[in-house]
């Protein structure tokens, strides 16, 4: 394996001045020179992939990381092709973007908004990065999103389930992969209705910032639309590692369902500090007292062992999904690496396709142009079906699937099972539904 | 001249000389050489090292002059910050009135704490920073989201009521940040054979801040309010009884500290607008503490060498990853190069926290006064050298002199 | 009422916690002069024994079962742990089943050998050194330590359960006359914190009635003049902070089926229990414990929804708002001596 | 009326009568010395003068104002400088440094933001800085680090220190405790010298009869935390109460 990475700057600058130290100073603004930022006008194309390598996410970010490789190893003709193979969209030939070999540049986010853009804007100040992607978290994936929409490239936004990524914050460079909060409720809710019944008394614990917000707004909006009742809902500090005075209370409360609004390591230790309080094994109001888990994520649901067994949630994707597309990337991953990939995973190998073939179809790197063959763009065969980029707000509508923690894994990796599969329909919303409501895309940026 | 001593004129001079001409000395590779990786010369990361040097200068000016250790400097920064983008949002887009609020409302906050910690001394000072510090960033982080925009981070939208210019530009964006007109990130790229060099409006800005601050502290250091922390810090009790009230000079101390990290903080928000609660989590401000020992405290130099030593990890270090490996090793037969980069593996890339721990430990055994001492050692090598060979060439050493003050 | 027995339980056994890691880091303090921000650290790796030690008893072999398929489709690879091999699925799963505690045997020579590496190889060259220095390079340890264990375990966090037995909670409501479900605690979390009280007794009564510790509290008192009494007192340090280092270690031990073990959460630790130290008084170990349940109780009593609703966030930082009352109000800590980390 | 007068004053702690009812009148420019066995109360009744303990009972007026309730900082502004036990110095700065620091404090004492004039730009500070060294015959170590220093210099530094300050009341707690013979006369030889070029006051609490009788003009002799008795040193040598005093004490 002997690959030499070039930066973007240096292909090109090699092919412009021959014969090095004697050339004379060209001195020139940005603007005049490109038509957007980062224009490649060298043989490779430079993707920067922004993944927290450090902090409690590392490994959600070395998995996306093996995706990214993945990705690009597919893009440029390498490995069997993946789900190349299985989009509906035919561009993309094997030989990079438009004939580009695609080169891409990694950096750490560390889960922290401040060193995530410093990252990206390293990327595209100093390595020409033309699309920056990837993240674990809405904080960042918001805060670089606002980063490229000023510096004039495309994000594609990586883990990120807060309904303001599209909501509030919503940025016409930005396009998101992922599903949200309202959709987790909005599929979640139907399915706890028929295993809970509809007189259920819901007790949420929720991570006290901007993502937990949402998603508990979401979750208790879509429960009690269906006749639930929220008796409490209390904010946990992000900083919280013993949940046990949060939960104490909620067997007093009259609750008999506890949602937990947590992701990550927050998730992990409320589930485990809920179920060592016996909290499944109570009756209340003559009912099974139940726990809940609106957002699973496999890696992290692995860190919660055995009290995941019988948990429902929901989730964006899951190597178990047995359609086409799905299979292909579970074939390619699973070689490659030797385990299956996460919903992390095949979220950033979608859209870093999906980006590419934007650029494909459009021609360009501009980022105005891959905004316009993105928006309203339809496609099928990257695993959740036929799915959507809507145009108003830059949100992808797909399949969401709602999922149980598995009584009887046969492996490490085995550990959710899907309990149904959402279609489309169930969980869109109008791009004015009110809780996404607030901001504009404004118009794409080429920068430069 | 400027008040100062030949010593520490040539000392402010080398370091207006390594600020401006930074995007060429960070960029010695050529771009398209395998070693361009560890090339630091563009824009953000320059704007960061001065930036922080700012900061960790003003934490010098409290710790290595009273021996406070403050555990909370990064509220500051982090208050700093949020005062320049409500700046932007409220008023303006020219960076100016967003900086000197900045430092006011930065000057305010740590008057206020600094009130109340600089009654207790040693740790207990540091943990009453500490708690303060916390608190500001679990609140913003939570119930102050209104104000901070929480997990978010505080940062410009496409409706602000700007009193004085445009919520937004007429394509549509949101207008950037600005000084009388020159846009902050704009640069001109200069083409030099095969290298490559970026100068930044906003690094300049930056740059020539660090210089005034930098200046500035020279002259604390060197005037009798300098040395009147210096002897609160050797010896407190005596100072008392030699008829000082130590409590004013070193809240004095506190709060032109707290000042320099609300400067910091408002022109990281300056340079890019954004404030995020986590500029003012207690790492943060373990992070100037750490630039500030690692660099030297109590020296002149020291801190912003610190900054700039942990910046370049952070930033350089973390985005070296198993391909770049393979492209520096790759003249190497296959199985060998295999092998090193799979010695070299666990300490870049995601491993870079693994390396910065290791330098830290090193720095500290190997030389206990921090950077500024190796630097010190190597100038007395070169002079001891230099002396036998009847000196000469002294010009080509700049950095034998780092004056420390003592 | 109920509620507030609850949660002062809950306090108990957070602070237990607390108290413990306090506990270890006074006792360095205090022998040793030493702040050892890498202290966190020692406990993160107590918890990583308990994640070895079921790692090692579940090595397993792989059996081909051709009937089940994995995640590619080939033929499933059944794993059977060695130990359920050799002593039948029974009584090797109950030693699996058994891990965490088992653990603490694992632990103790592990982590006294780790502290008294730490102690010989590196923190002896400090005790001349600026407490400025001594936190940087135990600063430095720490990160070091913590990659380490990322490089091997990854940074998610690890299931540890604790033994079987011990799943569930206990009804103190229907104990004391309450309704049902009123007053549970769950089972591990009670041996928690007679763990630390056995821990925490067991390091007064070595201080306090053999010879070793009276020396050692002498030390601490006054390290000169022992010396000048011609015991060997840096020898007895090493071991003091073996024996500290032990007691986080054991700490983390326990610690890891209440919280799964990841790499960072010794630094989650470190700050809190640095404010614990101080609020107790530095150097004071009475202090440390008590102003480890102190500390946890009120941050129990924080989290209840009633005290939230009147004063929203302050379980955000009722133990900073804490900490800056004592230590206004009281110069040292609640046990602290004159003079102590002053300077 | 004396310079400094100590009427009533009187301090416990807990259950311990650490200062009885104590009164002292120091004569201005006189040498007054204050002897008495260990636990006699002299470290604390030299605590009430400068403002580091309060006394429970009492009045201490200097020069007219009563000191009592003053942080020990502001004692010093008003005129009363003092010389430790072991010297204290700031052994982190250089000689030169530690005497012009009082200059600044006295200068600037209350507070004064001189953060942005040179320390070596202040002309008659740092003449007056010189001129002391001089007297104490340091000039030469001016630029030497003060921690390097030798005891009996630093003793000397630390009395430049407080004239510098051209204090009224310079009170010396044991200023040749722990010292060699040799240095002991050197520290007596410096004070007689100190004596007779300025306008001082002294006062001074010591162990070593010998220092007591070649320097002081009047001894008061403190025992259990009363005075004994007040009177020049030639009476005090012989009489009774002192001997019986001092006897029971250097006996055991």
């Amino acid at each position: 394996m002997s690959k030499t990475t070039l930066t973007r700057r240096g292909v090109l600058k090699t092919g412009a001045v021959a014969g090095a130290g004697v050339a004379l100073p060209t001195i020139f603004t940005a603007s005049s020179a490109a038509a957007y930022t980062n224009e490649p006008t060298g043989s490779t194309v430079t993707l920067g992939f922004n993944v927290p390598q450090t902090g409690p996410y590392a490994d959600e970010g070395a998995d996306e990381l093996r995706a990214y490789e993945l990705a690009v190893e597919h893009l440029n003709g390498g490995g069997d092709g993946g789900m190349m193979n299985t989009f509906s969209s035919k561009a993309l030939k094997g030989n990079g973007i438009m004939g580009k070999k695609v080169d891409f540049v990694t950096g750490d986010t560390q889960t922290k908004s401040d060193a995530a853009r410093a990252s990206a804007k390293s990327m595209i100040e100093k390595d020409g990065a033309v699309m920056i992607t990837g993240g674990s978290s809405s904080g960042v994936a918001i805060a670089v999103q606002g980063l490229c929409q000023e510096a004039g490239v495309i994000f594609m936004a990586g883990l990120t389930h807060s309904n303001d990524t599209t909501g509030k914050d919503k940025k016409a460079n930005g396009f998101r992969h992922f599903f949200n909060g309202y959709m987790s409720g909005a599929a979640l809710a139907p399915v706890l209705q028929k295993m809970y019944g509809s007189d259920r008394v819901a007790y949420h614990l929720t991570a006290d910032y901007t993502w937990g917000w949402t998603q508990e707004e979401s979750i208790a909006a879509a429960t009690e639309a269906l006749g639930w009742q929220t008796v409490n809902k209390v904010r946990t500090p992000l900083a919280a590692t013993d949940f046990s005075s949060y939960i104490a209370p909620v067997l007093n409360s009259g609750a008999d369902v506890l949602v937990l609004n947590h992701y990550g390591g927050n998730m992990v230790n409320s589930l485990t500090n809920a179920v060592q309080f016996g909290l499944r094994e109570k009756q209340v109001n003559g009912k099974n007292f139940e726990i809940v888990v609106p957002l699973y994520s496999r890696l992290m649901a692995r860190g919660a062992g055995e009290n995941v067994k019988g948990i429902f949630g929901s989730t964006n994707w899951h190597w178990s999904l047995t359609d086409e597309g799905s299979q292909a990337f579970v074939k390619s991953f699973g070689t490659k690496y030797g385990f299956p990939p996460s919903q992390a995973a095949h979220t950033v190998y979608c859209q870093t396709l999906l980006y590419a073939d934007a650029a494909e179809r459009a021609g360009t790197f501009n980022p105005c142009g891959i905004v316009e063959a993105l928006e309203g763009f339809e496609f099928d065969g990257l695993g959740n079906g036929k799915t959507l980029y809507r145009a108003e707000d830059h949100q992808c509508f797909k399949d969401v699937l709602v999922v149980k923690g598995k009584d009887n894994p046969t492996s490490e990796f085995d550990l959710l099972e899907v309990v149904e599969v959402t279609p489309v329909g169930q969980v869109t919303y109008a791009p004015d539904h009110p809780m996404f409501a607030g901001g504009s895309l404004g118009s794409c940026n080429p920068g430069a | 001249m400027l008040g100062l001593n030949k010593k520490d004129m040539s000392l402010l001079l080398i370091v207006g000389a390594l600020a401006l001409l930074a995007p060429f000395i960070l960029n010695p590779f050529p771009a398209d050489s395998a070693m361009a990786q560890f090339n630091a010369g563009y824009p953000d990361l320059m704007q960061r090292f001065v930036i922080f040097g700012i900061f960790a200068i003003g934490f010098n000016i409290l710790f290595g002059l009273t021996g406070y250790l403050s555990f909370g400097h990064a509220a500051f920064l982090g208050v700093g910050s949020y005062s320049a983008v409500w700046m932007f949002k409220l008023l303006s887009m020219n960076v100016v009135p967003a900086i000197l609020l900045s430092v006011i409302v930065a000057g305010l906050f740590s008057l206020v704490i600094g009130f109340v910690s600089l009654r207790r001394s040693g740790i207990y000072f540091s943990i009453l920073t500490l708690a303060f510090a916390q608190m500001s960033f679990n609140l913003a982080y939570s119930v102050l989201t209104p104000i901070t925009n929480g997990e978010t981070g505080l940062q410009l939208t496409l409706n602000d009521p700007r009193v004085l210019g445009v919520s937004q530009t007429a394509d549509g964006s949101i207008p950037v940040t600005n000084l009388f007109g020159m846009e902050m990130r704009s640069t001109f790229e200069m083409d030099l054979g095969p290298w490559l060099f970026q100068f930044n409006t906003g690094y300049y800005l930056c740059a020539i801040l660090m210089l005034l601050s930098f200046y500035l502290s020279v002259r604390i250091f060197r005037s009798p309010f300098g040395m009147m922390l210096r002897a609160v810090k050797s010896n407190q009790h005596r100072m008392n009884y030699t008829g000082l009230n130590t409590r004013p000079y070193t809240l004095a101390a506190f709060v032109i500290s707290g000042m320099y990290a609300g400067l910091a903080g408002g022109l990281l928000a300056s340079m890019d607008p954004l404030a995020g609660a986590e500029r003012m989590q207690w790492t943060a401000s373990g992070e100037v503490v750490l630039m500030t020992i690692l660099g030297g405290a109590g020296t002149l130099l020291g801190p912003i060498l610190g900054a700039g030593f942990i910046k370049y990890f952070e930033n350089i270090f973390s985005k070296i990853n198993d391909s770049v490996l393979h492209g520096w090793f790759g003249f190497m037969p296959d199985g060998l190069e295999d092998f090193i980069v799979t010695i070299v593996h666990p300490f870049v890339g995601k491993g870079w926290h693994l390396t910065l721990g290791l330098m830290f430990m090193a720095v500290v055994i190997f030389l206990p006064g921090g950077l500024i001492e190796g630097g010190q050692r190597i100038g007395k090598l070169f002079s001891r050298k230099s002396k036998k060979s009847d000196g000469g060439d002294a010009e080509h050493h700049p950095k034998q002199t780092p004056h420390v003050a003592e | 009422m109920d509620a507030i027995l609850l949660q002062i339980l809950n306090g108990l056994d957070k602070g237990s916690a607390y108290a413990l890691i306090a506990l270890g880091l006074t006792l360095i303090f205090g022998t040793l002069g030493v702040v050892n921000f890498a202290h966190g650290a020692l406990f993160m790796i107590g918890s990583f024994c308990a994640v070895t030690l079921s790692k090692i008893l579940t090595l397993s072999y792989e059996v081909v079962d051709e009937t089940q398929k994995d995640f590619l489709g080939n033929p499933l690879k059944v794993k059977t742990p060695y130990v359920e091999s050799w002593f039948g699925p029974e009584a090797g799963g109950a030693i699996i089943d058994w891990a965490v505690p088992l653990a603490i045997l694992f632990a103790i020579p592990i982590m006294i050998s780790i502290g008294f590496i730490m102690e010989r190889g590196l923190i002896k060259h400090f005790y001349k050194r600026p407490h400025a220095d001594q936190i940087l390079v135990t600063f430095g340890l720490a990160i070091v330590l913590q990659e380490v264990i990322k490089y091997f375990y990854g940074a998610n966090p690890i299931p540890t359960p604790a033994p079987d037995v011990f799943r569930g909670s206990f009804d103190f409501g229907v104990l004391l006359g309450f309704d049902p479900n009123a007053i549970i605690y769950p089972y591990w979390r009670l041996v928690y914190f007679g763990f630390a009280a056995v821990i925490i007794g067991a390091v007064f009564a070595f201080l306090q009635f053999t010879t070793f510790g009276m020396v050692v509290r002498a030390g601490m008192a006054d390290r000169e003049t022992v010396g000048l009494l011609g015991i060997n007192i840096d020898k007895r340090f090493t071991i003091m902070f073996g024996i500290a280092a032990a007691v986080a270690g054991l700490a983390g031990v326990m610690y890891a089926p209440i919280n799964s073990p990841n790499y960072h959460m010794g630094m989650d630790f470190l700050v809190l229990s640095f404010v614990v130290v101080v609020v107790g008084g530095m150097g004071s170990l009475p202090g440390a414990v008590l102003a480890g349940f102190m500390l946890g109780i009120l941050e129990s009593f924080a989290s209840m929804n009633e005290v939230k609703s009147i004063i929203p966030g302050i379980d955000q930082i009722i133990i900073y708002l804490v900490a800056i009352i004592i230590l206004l109000t009281r110069p040292r800590g609640l046990m602290g001596r004159k003079g102590v980390m002053e300077d | 009326m004396g310079i400094l007068e100590v009427k009533g004053v009187g301090k416990r702690f807990g259950g311990l009568q650490a200062l009885g009812d104590v009164n002292l009148s120091v004569a201005e420019n006189s040498v007054h010395a204050i002897i008495g066995p260990n636990g006699a109360g002299k470290s604390t009744l030299l605590n009430c003068l400068v403002g580091k303990l309060i006394p429970d009972t009492g009045s201490v007026m200097f020069d007219g104002q009563s000191v009592l309730g003053r942080k020990p900082h502001e004692i010093n502004q008003m005129g009363i400088s003092r010389v430790f036990q072991t010297p204290e110095i700031f052994g982190d700065l250089t000689v030169m440094e530690n005497v012009m620091i009082p200059c600044f404090a006295k200068r600037d004492g209350a507070f004064e933001l001189n953060a942005f004039s040179s320390v070596f730009g202040q002309a008659d500070i740092v003449a007056r800085a010189e001129q002391i060294l001089e007297d104490v015959n340091m000039q030469d170590k001016r630029h030497m680090h003060s921690a390097s220093l030798s005891r009996g210099d630093k003793r000397r530094l630390e009395m430049a220190m407080c004239l510098v300050q051209e204090p009224k009341l310079l009170l010396l707690d044991e200023p040749t405790a722990g010292m060699a013979r040799a240095d002991t006369n050197n520290t007596i030889d410096l004070l007689k010298q100190i004596k007779q070029e300025r306008d001082i006051t002294m006062a001074i609490i010591e162990h070593d009869m010998h220092v007591v009788f070649s320097l002081a003009d009047r001894i008061t002799v403190l025992a259990q935390g009363t005075p004994l008795v007040e009177d020049t040193p030639e009476n005090i040598k012989g009489h009774p109460k002192v001997r019986e005093a001092y006897l029971g004490e250097t006996a055991h």
